[in-house]
C-alpha cells in the first residue's frame, strides 16, 4: 500500500522526525479556516500518488486566506497529469504546510534490497531531485549502506553516509535521528520503501522532512489494524478491492490495456498467459490468478469480474490442475455462463491435469470443447478477439 | 544423485493436522516422500490416520524421528516463528509454503537461520522425481531423469515439466524457489548444486520479472556452469510496470527487474530465452546435442 | 534497581502482562476509601523489597472497608522482620488487589546468562515457590531456554517452555502472550531479571501476574527517565545516593558492617583491600572505590562520608597509582584532617605507584608516615581498630 | 610471542580528541604501541599534536592505515555503537574501556560480532610489556617476561604485577578482561591462547566473585593446561552476599558467584589460590620449580 503525503508524514510524526507544522485538509472551508486563525505564508500541496504533481500545477503557495480560499478551489477536483500519468489523477485533499527558507536539500530513503536480502540506505546530498536521475547522472554521489537485520540500524551508519554523501555539516547532528526514526517506521510498519525527498536543512538549521513518500507491506498490514483506514484511500487499490470482494487475494488481479480476458491457477501461469497471447499477436486485458484449489463458485465469480471490464472482447482460461481440479472449474465457467446477468464474450478454455477429463466432460455437455495447448488457446483467443 | 533430497531423507509437517497440511501430507506419502511425523501443538502424542506421529514442538519431532526436512504449512503471521522453530531444533532443510509473509519478516528469518537453508516461501517445494517430494507440486507431471528445473513459479513448473516429461526429458530435482521478494534459497544456490551434480547434466531456469535473481543466475551460469546446458524462460515480459501480478516479488519497479535487462544477462551468458514454454524441450535438447 | 511489586506492575501492564485489579495505596484513609467504593474481597500486600513478607505477616485480607482499615493501620509503618531479614523492613504502603480463586501456579523469568552471554527464561509448573528450593529439590520440573538475542523471542519458545515445563493446559493460550510481554520489558527496559511468581491461572480461566520481580540494570535507566522517581524509594539505595551526592559512580560506596573504613583506587583493590584486613583478623566498615584519577578534593569528600558511619574505629587508604596520583591523593587526606568537621580516627595510608615520592612528602609535611605494602597497611589498621 | 597483540599491530583509538581518550594516547605513545590514527566525528582530516591523523568514521580509518586493532573510549550511550562501527569496519580486535555500558547492549553486540575478539568492556585493556600496551595501565610496573596474567580488575592487577616484576617475573601478556556481567572475552578465552602461546610458561588468574567465569577456568585447565603452571587469585572473598561492590559483574545473588564455590573448583583443577596477592610471586616459582 503507497500511501499519501499526509499520511506518510503522520507515521514520520509517531517516529519523531520532524515535519513541517500544518493540516491536512479535504474542503476549501478548512483551508480558508485554517490559515484565517494561523496567519503566514503556507504551502497548498496536492495529495496525490503520482509523481511530477509540481509541474503538473500541484503545488500553490497563500500569504492569506483569501488567496488559499482561490488556490484550494483551483486545486480540489482537478485531476493533475503529466506525462507519465495521462490519465491523471484527481486532487481530493490538500496538505497545507508553513513555508519554510530552505538552506540546503539532501535525499535519504531506505527500501529493501532483495539481492542483498536487507535493508539498503541511500543518501545524497541532491536532494529534491530524481534519484534515479541523480543515480544515472552523477553515481558517485549516491551513498549506499545495507543494514544487517540481525544488528538494525546503529548511528554509526548515519554518520557514515553522511559524511560519505557530503551532506552539509547543517545535517549532522540531526541526521542519525531522523535515520533511526526512518528505519523505526521502515521496521515497525513493515514498509517496502521509506523515502525523504528533499530532507530540508532550513535557514534557520533546522532539519525536516519536506516531502515524504512510504510504501508499506501489504502482507504486514494486519500488524496496524489501526492503518486499516488508508486501505481505499489510494487509486492504486480498485482492483485489489475488487479481487478481495470476491474472495480472491488483493494482488491476484489488476486490470491491464488490452481486449482479451484471462483466468488462469497460479500467478506464474497467469502471467505466461498474457506472454502467450501478446507473442500471437494479442493483449491481456487483465492479469487473475484464481490460486490454488478453486472451486466452482470462484471460477464463476472471476469469469464475471473480468468480463465486467468493457473492454474485454474474449476471454482465455487456462488451467493446469495440480491441487485444483479441472471439474470444478468446468462447473464454475458452465455456471458463470448460465447465470444470465454475465457479459458474453468469445471464450476459450484450455483445461489439463488433475480431473482434466471430468472438466472436458462437462464443458462438452455444456457445447464447449477445449483447445489442447496453451499456445493453441492464446492463438485462438487473439483470433476471436480480433474479429 | 539429486540436490538437497533422496529417498531417505526424513520429512516432517509443520502444521500437520490443519486442512491443507493433511490434505499434501496424504499426496506427500503417496508419492513416497518419508514423511516420519509432524507437529500441531497441543495435539501431541496423536497420530494421523495414516499413522504418522504428531508432536507438540519441532524439537519433539526431530528428537523422536531424527527428522531433518520439514515442510511448513501455517498461516503466514506464524510462519516466521515455525521458521525459527525449525533452526532452533536443528532442522538443515525446511520448505515454507506460506503465502503472505511479510517481507521483514523473511530479511530477519534469513539473516538469523544460517546455516539451515530455506526453500521458499510462497513456493511450491521440491521435488526429486520418482524418490521425494516435499511440496504441492502435482506428483504425476514428473519423470526421473538429467534435467535439473529451478523455478519461481508454480504452476508455470508444472506447464514446462509437463512438457519435459512428454518429450521424454525427465527430472533430477525441480526446485520451486517461490514468489516472494525476500526468498531463502535463490536461483543461484540451486545452480551451485546442480552444477556439482554428476546425475544433472541440463538445467532449465524459469524465471519471471522483478528483482536480479535472473541477472545474477546468468552471471553465476558464465563463471561457473561452462559446461552445463542451461535454458531460461522469464514469466510476465508483457507485464506493465507498477503492477504486481499474484507474486509479491513480480513487479518492475522504475528500471528495476525489466524483461529487457534478464534477456540481457542471459545472452551475455550464452542461455537461450524460449519465447514460450512449449519450446524448452527442443532448446534443452539441442543445447544438449551441442555440447556431448 | 529493584523494583517494588506495584511498581513491577505497572511496567507489566505497559507490555500488556494481565495483572490483577487493584490500587497503589500509601495512607490508611486511601485504603479505606478504595474498598468503600470497590465493593468486594481484597488483598492487603505490603510494598517492601524483602521477601517472605507473607510468613512475616505483611499480607492481609479485607472483605469489607471497616476491615480493610484496621488491617491498613495494622501495616502501614509496621517494620517486617523474619530469620533472613533480621533488621527488618518498615511498609511504607500497601498494594490492594482482588482475591482471585488460584486453579493453578506457575512460575516464569527471565534474567541475563553471564556464562552463555545470553538471556534465559526459566519456567516451572511448581509456581508460588522459592524457584532456587525448586531447583535443588526437583531439577527436572525445571525448563530453561536460551534466547538468542540477534532473534529475540519467538512464540515457539514459549510453547516449547510450556510443554516441557508441564504447564496445566489452561495456561497454555496466553502463555506465549505474557512470555513476548514479559521479554519486551526485559529488554525496552534493560532488566537484569524479570520474574512473575506466581504466574495464576484462576478458576474462571485467566492467566495473571499475582506477584512482580523486576531488576533493573542502573546502567541502562538513562534509557528510561521517567523512572527517575522511582529511584530513591528502595532501602537498597542509600548507598548509591551517598556515592552520588559526592561524584562518585552509584556503585562505588557501600556500608559494611564491620569497624575499619576502606578507600582504595579500583574497584578489585577495594576489594582486596577488605579481604586483606580480613585476613589480618579485622573487618572493613564499608567499600569505597574512589576511581582513577580522583582528585584531592574527591579524596576529602570521600574521607568525610567514611567517617560518618560512627562503626568506623580506624580507617585504610590504599592506593596503587596509575592513574590516580599519589600527591593529589595527599592533599585530599591532609584537606580532609584540617577541614575540622570531620570525625578523627586513626589512620593508615599506603601510597604507592604514580607520584609516590611527591604524595609521600605531603604526607610527611603533615606527620603521617604511609606503610609500604597493603599487608603491612592492614595489620596495623585491625591493630589500631582493636584498641 | 604474545597473546593478540605484538610491536607491530596497528592501533587506532575511537574518541582520540576527547579529554581521556587524548590523555592516553600520549600515554600509549610513550610506551610504544603502534597508535597510527583515531576517530572523532566531524573532526577528520584534522591531526593531535603528536602527530596522528583523526578520521571521521573507523572505515577511513582502516581504510587509509590499515589498523586491525581499536580502544574505545566513548560514554556509555555510544559504546554499542562504537563497537559495531569497528566490526562493520573489519577490525578484529577491540578493547573497550567505557564503565557503565548497559548489560542489554553488550548481549547484542556479542552475539552480532562474532569473530571480532572484545576485551572488556569495562576493563583496564592488554599489553604485551615491552612491545605495545592497549589500554588504560601504567606501563611502568609491567616488564617483559613470561607469565601470563588474566585479570577481572584493574588496579589489583597493578597490585599484583608490580609484585611479579620486583620478583624478576616478568609478563608475556597481561588481558584486563572487565570487571562487567556480559564481557567479550572471558578467562577460558585468554586460556585458550596462552595454552598455546609458546612464550608464556605460567598463568596468574585474578578473578573476583560474582559469576561463574572462576570455575570455567577451573574446568577449562583441568582439560587444556595440564603441563602449564597456573596460579589465582580471588578479589571480595570478604564481601557480603547481594552488595555490589564497584564491578557490576562483583555481586554473589543467592549462591551464585561465592567465594567458595570458586575456591572449590580452583583446588579440583590443582590451582593454588593465594590468600594475598603478595603471595602470588612465590606461588608462581613453587609451582614452575615442580612442572620442570
Amino acid at each position: 500500500m503507497k500511501l499519501m503525503e499526509h499520511q506518510g508524514k503522520e507515521l514520520f510524526r509517531r517516529v519523531g522526525i520532524p515535519t513541517p507544522r500544518g493540516v491536512h485538509a479535504a474542503s476549501v472551508a478548512n483551508v480558508t479556516a485554517f490559515i484565517e486563525s494561523n496567519p503566514g505564508s503556507w504551502v497548498l500541496k496536492s495529495q496525490v500518488m503520482m509523481g511530477g504533481r509540481g509541474k503538473a500545477g500541484g503545488i500553490k503557495f497563500a500569504d492569506d486566506a483569501k488567496a488559499g480560499e482561490a488556490e484550494a478551489r483551483g486545486l480540489i477536483g482537478k485531476v493533475l497529469k503529466n506525462a507519465q500519468n495521462p490519465d491523471g489523477e484527481e486532487v481530493k485533499s490538500l496538505l497545507i504546510e508553513e513555508k519554510v527558507a530552505i538552506a540546503s536539500e539532501a535525499y535519504v530513503s531506505i527500501a529493501i534490497d532483495r539481492a542483498a536480502k536487507k535493508p539498503v540506505v541511500i543518501v545524497t546530498a541532491q536532494g529534491g531531485m530524481d534519484v534515479e536521475e541523480v543515480a544515472a547522472h552523477d553515481p558517485d554521489a549516491i551513498s549506499k549502506y545495507w543494514i544487517d537485520p540481525a544488528i538494525g540500524f546503529q548511528p554509526f551508519e548515519a554518520r557514515r553516509l553522511a559524511f560519505a554523501a557530503k551532506l552539509p555539516a547543517g545535517f549532522h547532528k540531526a541526521f542519525p535521528k531522523v535515520l533511526d526514526g526512518l528505519y523505526a517506521l521502515f521496521l515497525d510498519y513493515g514498509a517496502q520503501l521509506v523515502e525523504i525527498n528533499p530532507l530540508v536543512l532550513t535557514q534557520s538549521g533546522d532539519v525536516i522532512a519536506s516531502d515524504a513518500k512510504v510504501e508499506l507491506d501489504d502482507n504486514a498490514l494486519y500488524k496496524h489494524p489501526e492503518l486499516q483506514a488508508w486501505r481505499s484511500d489510494g487509486p492504486a487499490d480498485e482492483d485489489q478491492a475488487a479481487a478481495v470482494a470476491i474472495g480472491l487475494g488483493m494482488s491476484n488481479y489488476a486490470k491491464l490495456d488490452g481486449t482479451i480476458g484471462v483466468i488462469a491457477n497460479g500467478a506464474g501461469l497467469g502471467m505466461g498467459t498474457m506472454d502467450a497471447i501478446r507473442t500471437a499477436g494479442g493483449s491481456a486485458a487483465n492479469f487473475l490468478d484464481i490460486g490454488g484449489g478453486a472451486q466452482a463458485e470462484l471460477v464463476k465469480k472471476s469469469y464475471q469480474l473480468v468480463t465486467s471490464d468493457p473492454k474485454v472482447k474474449a476471454m482465455f482460461i487456462n488451467i493446469f490442475g495440480g491441487i485444483t481440479r479441472g471439474d470444478q472449474v468446468a462447473h464454475g465457467i458452465v455456471q458463470a455462463l448460465q447465470g444470465g446477468d454475465v457479459r458474453e464474450v468469445p471464450l476459450v478454455v484450455r483445461l489439463t491435469g488433475t480431473n482434466e477429463k471430468e472438466g472436458r466432460a462437462i464443458l462438452a455437455a455444456a457445447g464447449m470443447h477445449p483447445v489442447e495447448t496453451m499456445d493453441e488457446g492464446a492463438r485462438r483467443a487473439v483470433e476471436l478477439a480480433g474479429r | 544423485m539429486s540436490i538437497w533430497l533422496d529417498k531417505n531423507s526424513k520429512v516432517i509437517v509443520q502444521g500437520i493436522t490443519g486442512r491443507e497440511g493433511l490434505f499434501h501430507t496424504g499426496r506427500m506419502l503417496a508419492y513416497g516422500t518419508n514423511i516420519v511425523g509432524g507437529v500441531t501443538p497441543g495435539k501431541g502424542g496423536t497420530k494421523i490416520e495414516s499413522g504418522q506421529p504428531v508432536f507438540n514442538t519441532v524439537k519433539d519431532a526431530v528428537d523422536a524421528t531424527g527428522a531433518t526436512h520439514t515442510i511448513i504449512f501455517v498461516p503466514p503471521p506464524f510462519a516466521a516463528d515455525a521458521l525459527y522453530e525449525a533452526y532452533d531444533a536443528g532442522i538443515t532443510l525446511a520448505v515454507c509454503i506460506t503465502e503472505g509473509i511479510p517481507a521483514h519478516d523473511m530479511l530477519k528469518v534469513v539473516a538469523t537461520t544460517q546455516p539451515m537453508r530455506i526453500i521458499g516461501p510462497n513456493c511450491p517445494g521440491l521435488v526429486s522425481p520418482g524418490r521425494s517430494l516435499v511440496g504441492i507440486m502435482p506428483g504425476h507431471v514428473f519423470a526421473p531423469g538429467r534435467v535439473g528445473m529451478i523455478s519461481r513459479s508454480g504452476t508455470l513448473t508444472y506447464e514446462i515439466v509437463d512438457g519435459l516429461t512428454k518429450a521424454g526429458l525427465g527430472q533430477s530435482t525441480c526446485v520451486g524457489i517461490g514468489g516472494d521478494p525476500i526468498i531463502g534459497t535463490t536461483f543461484v544456490d540451486c545452480l551451485r548444486e546442480f552444477a556439482n551434480d554428476p546425475e544433472t547434466d541440463a538445467v532449465v531456469v524459469c524465471g519471471e520479472i522483478g528483482g536480479s535473481d535472473e541477472e545474477d543466475a546468468a552471471a553465476f551460469i558464465t563463471d561457473h556452469l561452462p559446461n552445463k546446458p542451461v535454458v531460461a524462460f522469464i514469466g510476465g515480459r508483457s507485464a506493465p510496470k507498477g503492477k504486481r501480478l499474484g507474486h509479491a516479488g513480480a513487479i518492475i519497479s522504475g528500471n528495476f527487474g525489466t524483461p529487457e535487462s534478464k534477456l540481457a544477462a542471459f545472452a551475455a551468458a550464452g542461455v537461450p530465452v524460449a519465447e514460450r514454454p512449449s519450446e524448452i524441450p527442443r532448446l534443452v535438447e539441442e543445447r544438449r546435442a551441442a555440447r556431448v
